[in-house]
């Protein structure tokens, strides 16, 4: 019961979230509520008993991508977006699309799976194991991973870095 | 006890909103924020099932999910903003120089 | 124990923690100042009480009744959030901090932690890694090009070094096997050598104890890290526009984070509330409180001593030697770790 | 089977020096070019000897295979190497005059551009004739067959900037590859019904049957079609056309391919696939037929002929004829003989005719020649001894060989034997015409010989090889007199390998291949197939030979030794003595002359019957119609429509990333609805 009721709280916590990060004019008010949405999946995943999956969401989701998101927003100093209509096609059949797609699954997911029910903390992962699957059954996707991570640091580096010629980099002092 | 159904709605609600956001967004940045917020609906699913069929596999997937949602960001961000450099707007319209 | 206990008892633990807490940021701030003006040949703070000791009330009631102006041109939502957002997310973490063993108080055993769950490590990293929002939010919201460049400046500088911070822990996990603060402490039992404690920084672990506190001062945005409020540059960085309770927030966010990390470290690196005990059953069970205490009162000291003493860093510097010292230096460390458990297992 | 020769090794060598040669030359100086190339061409030959002294140690055959090459299902070929006697005569023959001509061209070429490509050209050739020779399956063969001719493409076309010249290789490739069509045949049909080319196999498979005495059939048709391919090779009627052209090509090269050794890989194959023409009657006959025509035909041609390389190339052709003519009387042996010889004399013709051009200065007239015998003695007596040789005047090589093939002639049918000595006689006629043109009389030609040159210099832009020491008629170098004189004393006592047994001698080399031919020789009335392997070669040649005895062989030996001398005395009558005669017989012949001189014009037929005819058609037909109206214009206006689509389909590509999104949800929402409705149903 107490269950239901926070899954129902979070879960209306984060939709709210979704939603507020659709209405948001401004992009930092949807990173905002994007944080939102995570900080309360990371309760979610605490009611699934997934404590190790929840405490990582909210380090590296929460705590450093949504930052560097910020961080951006912040730099690029973004303002209101302006509402252009530059693509049509998005509203006639994307969203039309997107909606379709959602309602079906929908219907999918209550007409056809049974009512069995997760239990609270019903698997708890204790980092233990999960470092143990890590460094056995799931090694070559985690090693491949750690390359990717490197791969998307230097690119970054690569990207970010101003061009010399455009603009000469001021002195900090 | 929750059934499972509810969890996958749930995460197929922020999954929705992620789409729906790509479609509606203008402005790059939150058109990613809403890429992110498909992966962690997606991220939701994984642990649900995971969960359901006693397997931690699901929770490890979600790592990855990470992983490569952390990769994507700082690429992601890198490029946003050096096409801010270029292009001085924000705005995906007007960022549509490459097509025929 | 039943729920219904349970609530009552966490709702004691909650009260005292936050009391505790709020006091010892006061009286930081007291202690900073008193020790700052000697380091200076000053007297500090002298007049309100004996040795001013009653200057912490003073600026409290101060800030209470300061006119809390809001400049235009701010964006008032987040204006009004960010403080709030610092100072919670620095006090919250405190409550997963284990302060001394059980206690048995009329039949229920009681841990002198407010709630133990097995990753409260990774919680108060977490946490912690949450409070820089509302720095760069502060700095933002304010409308101001000097608090603009302070958040910016905290939120790079803050997400950098929790790498290097993030990893530098990661030794004692290995060295411990578990993320529970409790755990991590109990691991450090006995002592070698007859009298050397059983300490992670005597167990080869004094590489990443430096990283830790080099990466916990720029967690903390204090000198010689401060550059988000560096006064010479920026007027004072992301709280520039803020006043009164509002500022007095963001004050004790800092405070509370500086004890926060305090208490990490001395869990982490110094076995926590781990010392001689002996005498009566009433001092057993409060001389454990009193070690650990003494143990966090030695790393404020430091902070200000550091304060005292230390030049600021160029922007610069502080990432280049976040990035290109700190963080490989880690990792080294955290192989050499790793090796050694491996090879003794 | 034991011993390995690394037989792989002596068609490498070659192919390594044409490698460097071809690839790196344009830089080496030509002593450089020169080394190499020896170098690797008598590496070659002093393999072989090698290879030779060990032979006798050997089982024959011997089979070497190197590598899997085509293994599809119980097909395969390997490349495999096959050595038994008819191979080593063969590879003495390649290399060792091979190596001489090398030596002589260094000499022949030293001014010309391109030397380089010139000697990689050669080694190339060398290492397709080994590999030819060498093969152990036909489909090797073929590529060696098609490498070879392939090389004497490139260098007959060696001054491709004269026209006649390209012309002249196009010609001899078109022509080969009618040839080849009949071999790639005659292939196929074995492979079908034999399931294999290797040529043990093969014999093994084929052995037991018997001769196709009566209709043709299997057997007779793939030996009609090879025989078809080496007509090309060889020059044969009717495909012998391209021979004469080929003497565009550097005098070097005539000598080698053209007289000594590729335009011989047709008789070659034709007695390496003896177990199928001694099975088929039928097509033996044809071949001596064919044999003794191209024999007359070409001789009678050869007679008109002014060009001194032009009467040299018909001579061969006519001396191919005999080859094949021996091959057609299952005479194998008495023909790869008359090759071996052939190989010497000829090669030593068109050398000591190099030599001549050489040193009037490019003149190939003969009618602008003579008087040369006291100017350059050397070429004048070696080309006398290969004179001699050809005529088949004892006891010069040719001799013997000639005179061996028309005695077994003689054994099939008199008619045969009749054309035999009658082209014999014109033979010797037309060489001593040569001969005495060339070295006697009065020196008819202007001292700068710049009338119709060498092609060397025409349209090259190398200095012209001979414009050197124009003042007079002048002895060519050593590095060209030394293989006149080895091959001089070759074509004397090379025949003495075989002398017959009328003669007193026992024909060694019959005996040499005895085993070769005999081993699968199909026995009267069907007894079983292989009793010569058991028997001594002796007893299975008195076996074979009809009881006529020396006695009549040596008159036959005689009237052939009579026609020679009497061709020798109309030679001196007519261009020696009086010197006006031909043109008065000219005049009396009228016509027929005219048509001779024109080589019946063979060439004009052709041109009316073949490649008029496909030139209009495939002009007309496929060009304009095929090609233009079908196939073009169905990729014109694929990608017309291709262009007209995406014309439409572009628009999607709006740049806009957010319409992209929308068609992925689309899509996706299709997907879905689509797996879902599989799903219920």
């Amino acid at each position: 019961m107490l269950h239901l009721i926070l899954f129902l709280v979070f879960g209306a916590i984060c939709v709210a979230g979704a939603v507020n990060l659709l209405v948001q004019r401004h992009p930092i008010n949807g990173a905002l509520s994007l944080v939102v949405v995570m900080g309360s999946l990371a309760a979610e995943y605490l009611l699934l008993g997934a404590e190790f999956v929840a405490a990582v969401q909210v380090i590296v989701y929460a705590g450093a991508i949504m930052v560097l998101f910020v961080f951006v927003i912040m730099l690029l100093n973004a303002g209101v977006e302006e509402r252009t209509t530059g693509s049509r096609v998005a509203l006639l059949f994307g969203v039309p699309g997107m909606l379709i797609g959602s309602l079906l699954i929908a219907w999918v997911l209550i007409s056809r799976s049974g009512t069995e029910a997760v239990a609270v903390g019903a698997l708890p992962g204790p980092p233990r194991i999960m470092g143990w699957l890590l460094f056995h059954e799931f090694l070559l996707p985690f090693e491949v991973t750690s390359i990717l991570v490197l791969i998307a640091i230097m690119g970054a580096v690569v990207l970010a870095a101003k061009p010399p010629s455009t603009a000469p980099t001021p002195r900090e002092d | 006890m929750v059934p499972l159904s509810y969890y996958l709605v749930l995460s197929g609600i922020l999954f929705a909103c992620g789409v729906t956001g790509f479609l509606i967004k203008r402005n790059i940045i939150s058109i990613f924020m809403s890429i992110e917020l498909m992966l962690n609906g997606v991220n939701l699913s994984f642990v649900a099932f995971a969960a359901h069929w006693h397997a931690l596999s699901g929770q490890i997937f979600v790592f990855f999910v990470m992983v490569v949602a952390a990769a994507e960001a700082t690429v992601g961000l890198a490029i946003i903003i050096a096409v801010y450099r270029t292009r001085e707007t924000l705005n995906v319209d007007q960022v549509n120089l490459l097509k025929l | 124990m039943s729920i219904g206990t349970f609530i009552l008892v966490s709702v004691i633990k909650i009260v005292i923690a936050l009391f505790v807490l709020l006091t010892a940021v006061a009286y930081s701030v007291w202690l900073e100042r008193k020790v700052v003006g000697h380091i200076q040949n000053r007297w500090g703070p002298t007049r309100v009480g004996p040795f001013g000791l009653l200057q912490p009330l003073a600026d409290g009631v101060k800030f209470l009744f300061k006119e809390d102006l809001t400049p235009p041109h701010v964006y008032k939502p987040l204006y009004i959030a960010a403080p709030m957002i610092a100072v919670v997310f620095a006090l919250t973490s405190i409550a997963v901090i284990p302060i001394g063993n059980w206690v048995k108080i009329g039949g229920l055993s009681i841990p002198l932690q407010i709630t133990d769950v097995n990753i409260s490590l990774l919680i108060v990293l977490g946490v912690t890694s949450l409070g820089v929002y509302g720095v760069a939010l502060s700095g933002w919201s304010s409308n101001n090009k000097y608090s603009l460049l302070g958040g910016l400046r905290a939120s790079a500088q803050m997400v950098s070094y929790e790498i290097a911070l993030g990893l530098s822990l990661v030794g004692v996990l290995i060295m411990a096997g578990s993320f529970s603060l409790r755990d991590i402490v109990d691991a450090q039992g006995g002592r070698f050598l007859g009298f050397i404690p059983r300490w992670n920084i005597f167990q080869g672990q004094i590489v990443g104890f430096l990283i830790y506190l080099i990466a916990a001062y720029a967690e903390t945005n204090r000198i010689p890290f401060d550059l988000p409020e560096a006064e010479t540059e920026l007027v004072a960085g992301y709280h520039t526009e803020y006043s009164a309770m509002k500022f007095a927030m963001f004050f004790m966010a800092e405070y509370a984070n500086m004890i926060t990390v305090a208490c990490l470290a001395t869990l982490l690196f110094l076995g926590g509330w781990r010392g001689p005990v002996f005498g009566p059953p009433i001092l057993q069970a409060l001389l454990p409180v009193f070690w650990f205490v003494a143990k966090v009162f030695v790393f404020m000291f430091i902070y200000i001593w550091v304060r005292g003493t230390l030049p600021r860093f160029r922007y610069d510097q502080l990432m280049a030697f976040g990035w290109k010292f700190l963080l490989p230096l880690a990792i080294a460390n955290l192989m050499v770790t790793a090796l050694i458990v491996a090879l003794k297992s | 089977m034991t011993a390995n020769l690394h037989l792989w090794l002596i068609p490498l060598l070659p192919l390594t020096g044409a490698a460097i040669n071809g690839l790196l030359g344009k830089k080496f100086s030509r002593p450089v070019v020169v080394a190499i190339a020896l170098f690797f061409c008598g590496a070659a030959f002093a393999d072989v000897l090698w290879v030779a002294a060990q032979f006798a140690a050997l089982a024959k055959p011997h089979i070497e295979v190197v590598a899997p090459w085509i293994r599809a299902g119980s097909f395969q070929a390997d490349f495999g190497f096959y050595l038994d006697q008819l191979s080593l005569v063969m590879l003495l023959v390649v290399t060792g005059v091979g190596f001489l001509i090398h030596i002589y061209s260094v000499g022949y070429m030293w001014e010309e551009g391109g030397f380089y490509r010139f000697f990689a050209y050669l080694n190339l050739f060398m290492f397709f004739m080994l590999t030819l020779v060498l093969a152990s399956n036909y489909l090797l063969m073929f590529v060696g067959w098609e490498g070879v001719g392939l090389a004497s493409y490139l260098l007959i076309g060696f001054w491709f900037t004269k026209d006649s010249a390209a012309a002249a290789g196009k010609k001899a490739f078109i022509v080969n590859r009618v040839g080849d069509f009949g071999f790639l045949i005659a292939l196929f049909l074995l492979i079908k019904h034999f399931d294999s080319l290797n040529f043990q196999t093969l014999a093994q498979s084929i052995a037991p049957l018997a001769p196709e005495t009566a209709g043709a059939g299997l057997l007779t048709s793939a030996a009609l079609l090879l025989l078809v391919g080496a007509c090309g090779k060889s020059a044969q009627i009717p495909l012998y056309v391209w021979l004469p052209d080929a003497m565009e090509g550097p005098t070097p090269v005539s000598a080698l391919i053209h007289a000594a050794t590729m335009v011989t890989a047709g008789v070659y194959m034709v007695a390496r696939s003896h177990v199928i023409f001694e099975r088929a009657p039928a097509a033996l006959t044809v071949v001596a037929i064919i044999g003794t025509l191209t024999a007359i035909f070409a001789a009678t041609i050869g007679i008109c002929q002014t060009d001194i390389k032009k009467v040299l190339a018909y001579s061969t052709i006519s001396q191919l004829g005999y080859m094949f003519l021996a091959c057609g009387v299952a005479a194998f042996s008495a023909g790869i003989f008359h090759l071996m010889t052939h190989a010497f004399f000829k090669g030593l013709l068109f050398l000591a005719a190099g030599s001549v051009i050489h040193a009037v200065g490019g003149e190939q007239d003969m009618r602008k020649m003579g008087g040369l015998r006291t100017k350059i003695p050397w070429t004048f007596w070696t080309m006398t001894a290969a004179t001699f040789a050809i005529a088949g005047i004892p006891p010069f090589a040719g001799f013997f060989s000639k005179d061996e093939i028309l005695w077994r002639a003689y054994q099939a049918s008199w008619a045969y034997w009749l054309i035999g000595v009658f082209t014999a006689f014109l033979t010797s006629f037309y060489m001593f015409r040569l001969w005495f043109l060339t070295f006697f009389g009065e020196y008819r030609g202007e001292q700068t010989g710049d009338a119709q040159e060498e092609p060397a210099q025409t349209g090259m832009s190398a200095p012209h090889d001979h414009a050197h020491g124009h003042g007079g008629i002048h002895e060519s170098p050593k590095v060209m007199l030394v293989p006149l004189v080895i091959l001089a004393v070759l074509s004397i006592i090379g025949g003495w390998l075989g002398v017959p047994g009328s003669l007193g001698g026992k024909n060694r080399f019959d005996q040499f291949l005895g085993p070769v031919f005999r081993s699968s020789a199909p026995a009267i009335n069907n007894s079983h197939a292989n009793a010569g392997e058991t028997a001594p070669p002796e007893q299975q040649t008195e076996g074979r030979e009809p009881e006529t005895g020396h006695s009549t062989e040596l008159i036959f030996t005689g009237i052939s030794v009579t026609a020679a001398l009497l061709g020798l005395y109309l030679a001196w009558l007519l261009y020696q003595s009086r010197p006006q005669l031909p043109q008065q017989i000219a005049h009396v012949l009228g016509g027929f002359y005219n048509a001779v001189a024109n080589k019946y014009y063979v060439d004009e037929l052709y041109s009316v019957l073949f490649v008029k005819p496909l030139v209009d058609g495939s002009a007309r037909l496929l060009w304009h119609g095929v090609d233009q109206n079908v196939i073009d214009a169905a990729l014109n206006d694929s990608a017309d429509g291709a262009r007209e689509v995406s014309d439409v389909v572009r628009q999607m590509q709006s740049g806009n990333l957010r319409s992209y999104a929308g068609w992925i949800a689309a899509g996706a929402a299709a997907v879905i609805t689509y797996m879902i409705w599989m799903g219920v149903k």
